[in-house]
């Protein structure tokens, strides 16, 4: 009967925060052709960066919260590079007018 | 003059042939009612048919010479740790919170007090106007003998670790010639402070701060244009007054303190050994290991002998010409702490319990 | 020209093939002047030779070499301060060790070295000579003569300048110092310059965190007697004024809003100024901006003086550099103890920003496992990059399990025959399994628990026990009847904050009663009851654990509250029981720890008009809850003076703990001095002797010295008691012990 | 013995030839202990000579065999360090290695079946990196194929070890940290057998994350490397088989191979 337990609301789970924090200011500072060493300067490391497609960089923030006065959170960034440095950039905070605002989904 | 006071009193030394106990006549013995515990240089002073002593609770006394009869006491309440240094304008005395006190020699009222920068621990150089104090932290301080202000200060450095106690200054007409703890020996203006000269007496050499202490905490004696100075663990040197040059050294640890008379310069070293050296040339003339594993204050010279007290009490007479140990005489069962004083054919002697007493060798 | 042969002489005792072997030269290279020296310079490297020339015999290469003698026996006389082995360990770790080739210059080099050794313990006055002296088979042996001299020892401290503060004041504050005549031990007294300038420092801080602002050293002389043996210090100092606070400043880069970080400032303008806590704001506002991943903050307090007014203002320039992430979090030093269990103690993640406040409370989590005697958490850059770190948690683990079995002797329980076997961390996986068997004249039981830790991901724990007592009670000195009871538990632990938890167990119980010589109150009891009464107990209990550490915390608390009632229809009694204990602890140095223990407990029958069953009553006495008295003896008798226990129970215990030696048995060592209290009271019985009415007067006090050792086969305590208030019937015990029984 | 010149030589070597045989007669009986309490005195006694290589080298075996990991380490490296040019350096290299990988294992442990995989990754990494210095500095000595063996398979079990904590991460949500574990084994691990459920992993973490184009993206590669792996299924090793380890006799050290010969015939046979 552990399962049923474990739904009451009383149980305590750790809040959960994972990822890179990023936010709106962040982003806005992205600009093409930035180097790999200038996007980490801004966003800090990239999340994940995936073995198997290359030039792109995943940015995550996740928030669990756990007590009342946190609110949870979650934010994707994906970043593509060419042969001159950043190339486009998909996800939160970045409208259409973002000049990264990149074509393909 | 004097060196260190005489820390332990240990068992006097087997002497193959004891010399006799000379006859010894004692004027007058008075209690200055104060202790000089040892590790204190409160050596008794004398001017104009005056006797001055110091006692460590802060008692100042004047005693008539001859009769012994005291003019007058004063009571400092505070620590004495340097006395007394005597000139025509006052009696001065150094205390262990760093003041100096300077006393009208007829009355004992205080004349005023001065604060300097570190505890006072050898007796300061009166006359020429002014009161010069050597403080525990290396520094000189000239102080005006009237009002006691500051004339100049002179600092010199000190090692890490250096011997307890210190030397007295020594005036000379015009200036003032002061051994330091590093092993130098400086002569210093008496208006400005400026250095007339500095000399090295000993260099500190060693691997611990031990072996590199070469404190020169006996007084320099001067006589005619010579400066004679010598440093613990280090040498005797035979300087020019006028210039500084050091003309001879020899190796000694010089501790107990130094004397000088018209031929030779008498040195008591860190093992109690009583060295003569032809003042000219610093060529030994003859040295006495009798009182050795004593430690023994300056000597003075005592009609044509010399005469030393050691730390088992004794005071000793001993030949000028051949160094040898002629007389012993122990008083009752006090001990002396500190150099006795010579006022012509008397000696006067301040022992551990604060007995005053002045006493002469009737003549063979 | 090129080498044929080599050859080698003047070889004593080393094999040639060891020459060979460092020779860089072999038969059939070419002979150049630059490998020659080579050669020459790779032979004497090896520190056997005192001399190595190479010679020409035709194509064959001769080497000559003066084989340095071998050292056979190094001897120490005279040297009682510092061991022969640290010194023979010193000479060989400098080149110069038995079976080592020997070296005269080294030899003097060292006898500097070891006089150092002694200067540096205070022993000036040292005076060192070693003797050589040759044996066959070109060996010598070493004799170093050591004659130690006595310690040089701090006479006199004296202050020059000190107007504020009076000198006893400031020798309070010096740790060096003339040593009391009674502080036989002390080693107060030792002067060394290391001790001196860690004792200015503690003056300047003394000074500053009282408003001395530009307080301020100006000399010190360290002067010794002739003889070496005493060193007196005087201090020349310049207080200079004692400084208000003025207005403070936050400046920087802030993260957080400003009234979040200025009410973290621990001083207030107007007040004195205060180093200390100046330090204290610096130290929270950098925990504060640690939390949200600054982990490299710095903030510098710049004080500016303003002399004419003796006020100084303060600025402090907050700069959080680069938010930092974890990359990896490793774990190191767990021989037995699983990877994710520890891993799931840490409240950090991989992947996210890194904050010290987790890493904290991370730290503490796995100091209450018990598990590890000592935990250190560490945050290295990871080479490369300016905003990454790795974590590395290194745990060392101490024996968490414990083997108890054989005879032990319990002044409460007499003889003790146990067999007991608990494993904290049962393979590594974190989960307990205890199995106890334990007989004594009073009691045979038999128990079986085992706590599953994290049944759940979500780290709810699963614990069952099963339990058979067979007590006699007349041989505990109680009311004489046999009690038999068979216990079975099942129950969760459900974690609800970081630091509370709540307990959830449903007991079932069955008791066999047996009365040889039932008193009046007993018969009552059993005609009501019979002999045998089951219970199902519900179990609720709420514990709040903030402890550093779970052996011998120096901070935090631990509270339970606890209700455990028989459930109606089901249980042929209905009682409840309920309990409320904490210790708090408070660490008053690094050495001794306050800790405050407080007990409530009381049971009663909510059924119609029933009581708590006697043999649920509680109990005072002992070496567990009042020290100095006999184990249960507290409390209500009956009318053969058997005490029987009552149904509310009040203890509080109060004591100093402190490790007496520092060597590293030294953490699962403790003494303690202590203040013991306690009482029982029954408030249903009627019929009871001396109606015992709740006041403090009631309460029964002691005080005396205790011992705890955590040995590897368990915990061992020893208490020596002193009964305060011991009224006519109380029986005291004064010595109480216990060998390897269970918390 | 053959060509020492000076007799003392000859001397001191009866006194060590016998302290070595009753070194060599206990180790034969298995009595670790006397075994390396009479190496030590006789490298004491005989600081030099070729006994006093011979015992330094005995000796690492003994504290093996004693499972004194530390000692075991101590007394390669002041073997090494004694006889850098030694025919019988890559042995203690290997023998170092082998040590270190017993430091977390025990009879207990093996015995319960506990998975030693999860314990301190420390001392395997340590061995790790004493079977490489010999596989790349001796590359033909008779120990290196051995340490070969033992590099994959402390390859296999790092890669396990990565895998589980991927899995730990997992099972708690943290899918972020499972991903990036998960990564560390494809990047740091190929060829291992930890790699094909890490990427599985991955593909469910990109998904849990809602990064579908990486999660398609792990499909495709793993259909790939199933395709051409398809042909030769290597037959999937257990993660963890008992693996018996097999102790080689210490080589008979007979001095470096260009000297003037050495003792002769080996000292009793091995230890």
């Amino acid at each position: 009967c552990a399962s049923t337990v474990e739904e009451l609301p009383i149980l305590y789970k750790p809040e959960i925060r994972q990822g890179t924090l990023f936010d709106e200011a962040d982003v806005d500072e992205l600009r093409a052709g930035m180097t790999r060493r200038q996007v980490r300067f801004v966003l800090g490391p990239p999340t994940i960066d995936d073995p198997f497609t290359d030039d792109r960089w995943d940015y995550v923030y996740e928030v669990e919260p756990r007590s009342a006065d946190v609110e949870a959170v979650s934010r994707r960034l994906t970043l593509t590079f060419d042969a001159n440095g950043l190339a486009t950039a998909r996800g939160d905070f970045v409208d259409a007018d973002h000049p990264l605002a990149g074509t393909a989904r | 003059c004097g060196g260190p006071s005489l820390i332990k009193a240990e068992d006097p030394p087997a002497l193959e042939t004891p010399p006799g106990e000379p006859a010894v006549t004692e004027h007058w013995s008075v209690s200055l009612g104060a202790a000089t515990p040892p590790g204190y240089r409160l050596e008794p002073a004398l001017m104009d048919e005056r006797v001055f002593a110091a006692g460590a609770d802060g008692t100042v006394a004047a005693y008539d010479a001859a009769s012994g009869e005291r003019r007058w006491r004063q009571d400092l309440d505070v620590a004495i740790t340097g006395a007394v240094g005597v000139g025509e304008t006052g009696v001065a005395v150094g205390t262990a919170n760093a003041e100096v006190v300077l006393l009208d020699p007829d009355s004992g009222a205080v004349k005023w007090r001065q604060r300097v920068s570190s505890e006072v621990l050898a007796p300061p150089a009166v006359g020429q106007g002014s009161v010069v104090v050597r403080t525990g932290d290396g520094g000189v301080f000239a102080l005006e003998a009237d009002t006691g202000e500051q004339r100049w200060l002179y600092r010199s450095g000190v090692p890490a670790l250096s011997l307890r106690g210190h030397g007295s200054p020594v005036l000379v007409n015009g200036g003032v010639v002061v051994g330091f703890d590093n092993g130098r020996l400086a002569a210093l203006e008496l208006g400005n402070g400026d250095v007339a000269w500095e000399a090295s007496v000993a260099v500190p050499e060693g691997r611990s701060d031990l072996e590199r202490m070469v404190d020169l905490d006996a007084d320099p004696a001067v006589a005619g244009g010579d400066v004679f100075a010598g440093a613990y663990q280090g040498r005797v040197a035979g300087i020019a007054l006028a210039n500084g040059q050091i003309a001879w050294t020899r190796e000694v640890s010089v501790l107990g303190g130094i004397s000088v008379d018209d031929s030779n310069v008498y040195v008591t070293d860190e093992r109690g050994r009583l060295w003569a050296f032809d003042r000219r040339n610093g060529a030994s003339v003859w040295r006495l290991d009798a009182l050795e594993g004593l430690s023994l204050t300056a000597p003075r010279r005592y009609r044509d002998g010399l005469i030393v007290a050691g730390s088992d009490g004794y005071l000793n007479w001993i030949g000028r010409r051949d160094g040898a140990l002629e007389a012993r005489y122990a008083f009752d069962n006090s001990r002396l702490s500190v150099a006795p004083r010579v006022d012509g054919e008397r000696i006067v002697v301040l022992d551990r319990r604060g007995q005053l007493r002045s006493i002469s060798v009737n003549q063979q | 020209f090129t080498i044929e042969d080599i050859r080698i002489r003047g070889l004593d005792r080393i094999a040639e093939g060891t020459v060979l072997n460092y020779l860089p030269l072999e038969a059939g290279d070419e002979l150049t002047p630059a490998r020659t020296s080579d050669a020459v310079e790779a032979l004497f490297d090896t520190g056997f030779f005192d001399d190595v020339s190479l010679l020409r015999d035709g194509d064959t290469l001769i080497v000559e070499v003066d084989e340095r003698p071998a050292i056979a026996r190094i001897e120490f006389i005279g040297n009682s301060q510092i061991d022969s082995e640290r010194l023979r360990e010193g000479l060989s770790g400098a080149g110069l060790g038995e079976g080592q080739s020997f070296d005269r210059p080294l030899l003097a080099r060292i006898e500097r070295e070891l006089e150092q050794q002694y200067f540096a313990l205070g022993y000036y006055d040292v005076d060192i000579e070693s003797t050589v002296s040759p044996l066959p088979r070109n060996r010598v042996s070493l004799r170093v003569d050591v004659e130690e001299g006595e310690p040089a020892s701090v006479q006199g401290i004296r202050f020059i300048g000190n107007r504020a503060f009076d000198v006893d004041r400031l020798r309070g504050v010096f740790e060096m110092g003339p040593k009391a005549w009674w502080a036989v031990l002390s080693q107060r007294d030792k002067y060394s310059r290391e001790r001196l300038s860690g004792d200015l420092q503690r003056l300047r801080a003394f000074y500053r965190d009282r408003g001395y602002a530009d307080f301020s050293i100006e000399s010190t002389q360290v002067t010794i007697s002739t003889d070496r043996e005493r060193i007196n210090i005087t201090v020349n100092l310049d207080e200079g004024q004692q400084y208000t606070v003025g207005d403070i400043e936050l400046a920087g880069d802030l993260i957080y809003p400003r009234e979040t970080l200025r009410d973290l400032i621990a001083i207030d303008s107007g007040a004195i100024y205060n180093q200390r806590n100046i330090t204290r704001s610096v130290e929270a506002i950098q925990e504060k901006l640690g939390e949200r991943g600054y982990a490299f903050a710095r903030v510098n307090p710049v004080p500016e003086l303003r002399e004419a007014d003796r006020v100084v203002d303060l600025t402090l320039f907050v700069d959080p550099a680069e938010r930092v992430y974890v990359r990896r979090i490793r774990i190191s030093g767990n021989e037995s103890t699983r990877d994710d269990v520890i891993r799931g103690e840490l409240t950090q993640y991989e992947g996210t920003w890194l904050s010290t406040r987790d890493l904290r409370n991370s730290e503490s989590r796995l100091g209450r496992l018990g598990f590890f005697s000592d935990v250190s958490i560490s945050t290295p850059r990871v080479p490369g990059t300016t905003d990454q770190v790795d974590v590395e948690v290194d745990a060392t683990e101490r024996l968490s399990g414990s083997l108890r079995a054989g005879v032990g002797f319990g002044s409460d329980q007499g003889l003790l025959l146990n067999l007991g076997v608990q494993q904290d961390n049962l393979f590594g996986t974190g989960d307990r399994v205890e199995f106890v068997a334990n007989s004594d004249d009073a009691d045979t039981v038999y128990r079986l628990s085992y706590l599953e830790r994290n049944h759940t991901m979500s780290g709810i724990d699963r614990r069952y026990a099963l339990s058979f007592r067979d007590r006699d009670a007349d041989e505990a000195d109680l009311a004489d009847y046999g009690v038999k009871t068979t216990r079975a538990s099942y129950g969760y632990r459900i974690p609800v904050s970081g630091s509370d938890r709540l307990g959830a167990d449903v007991t079932f119980e069955d008791v066999a009663l047996e009365f040889s010589d039932p008193t009046e109150f007993q018969k009552d009891f059993q005609a009501r009851n019979g002999k045998s009464n089951r219970a199902i107990l519900t179990d609720l209990s709420w514990t709040r654990d903030t402890r550093n550490t779970a052996i011998f915390p120096s901070s935090g608390a631990r509270q339970r509250l606890g209700l455990a009632v028989a459930l109606p229809q089901v249980s042929d009694i209905e009682y409840y029981r309920f309990s409320y204990e904490q210790s708090r602890y408070l660490a008053l140095n690094e050495q001794f720890t306050l800790v405050l223990d407080g007990t409530l407990s009381y049971g009663n029958a909510y059924g119609e008009g029933e009581r708590l069953p006697f043999y649920e009553n509680f109990f005072a006495g002992g070496i567990r809850t009042v020290r100095g008295y006999e184990a249960n003896s507290l409390g209500p008798r009956d009318e053969n003076n058997d005490p029987t226990g009552g149904n509310l129970r009040a203890l509080g215990r109060a004591e100093i703990r402190f490790p007496l030696a520092q060597d590293e048995d030294g953490n699962n060592l403790r003494f303690a001095t202590f203040i013991d209290a306690g009482q029982v009271w029954d408030r249903e019985r009627d019929n009871l002797r001396d109606k015992s009415d709740i006041s403090f007067s009631g309460l029964r006090y002691s005080a005396g010295l205790g011992l705890v050792y955590y040995s590897p086969i368990g915990p061992f305590t020893v208490s020596i008691a002193e009964p305060i208030n011991d009224k006519g019937n109380d029986d005291t015990q004064r010595f109480q012990f216990t060998i390897g029984a269970s918390f | 013995c053959a060509g020492n010149t000076q007799t003392s030589n000859r001397l001191d070597n009866t006194e060590a030839a016998a302290l070595y045989e009753a070194a060599s007669e206990a180790a034969g009986r298995n009595d670790w202990q006397t075994a390396i309490s009479e190496l030590e005195s006789l490298q004491a006694q005989y600081p030099f000579g070729l006994y006093a290589t011979q015992a330094q080298l005995d000796i690492i075996h003994a504290y093996y065999q004693a499972g004194e990991v530390a000692s075991t380490v101590a007394a390669a490296e002041r073997f090494r360090r004694i006889n850098p040019r030694h025919r019988a350096v890559p042995y203690s290299w290997y023998m170092q290695g082998l040590a270190l990988e017993e430091k977390n294992r025990g009879p207990v442990k093996d015995w319960v079946g506990i998975n030693d995989v999860l314990r301190d990754p420390v001392p395997r990494r340590q061995a790790f990196a004493a079977y490489t210095t010999l596989v790349e500095d001796y590359p033909d000595s008779e120990y290196t194929d051995m340490a070969r063996g033992r590099l994959d398979v402390l390859y296999a079990e790092g890669a396990e070890f990565q895998l589980s904590v991927a899995r730990f991460y997992a099972d708690r949500d943290a899918w972020v940290a499972a991903a990036r574990r998960a990564i560390t084994v494809i990047e740091a691990f190929e060829g291992t057998a930890a790699v094909k459920p890490a990427t599985d992993l991955l593909g469910t973490a990109y998904q849990r994350l809602g990064l579908d184009a990486l999660a398609d993206g792990v499909r495709t590669a793993q259909r790939e490397t199933d395709r051409d792996a398809g042909d030769r299924i290597p037959d999937t090793p257990t993660l963890y088989e008992e693996e018996t380890m097999e102790v080689p006799p210490a080589p008979t050290s007979d001095g470096p191979s260009g000297g003037s010969g050495g003792m002769g015939g080996p000292m009793g046979g091995g230890l």
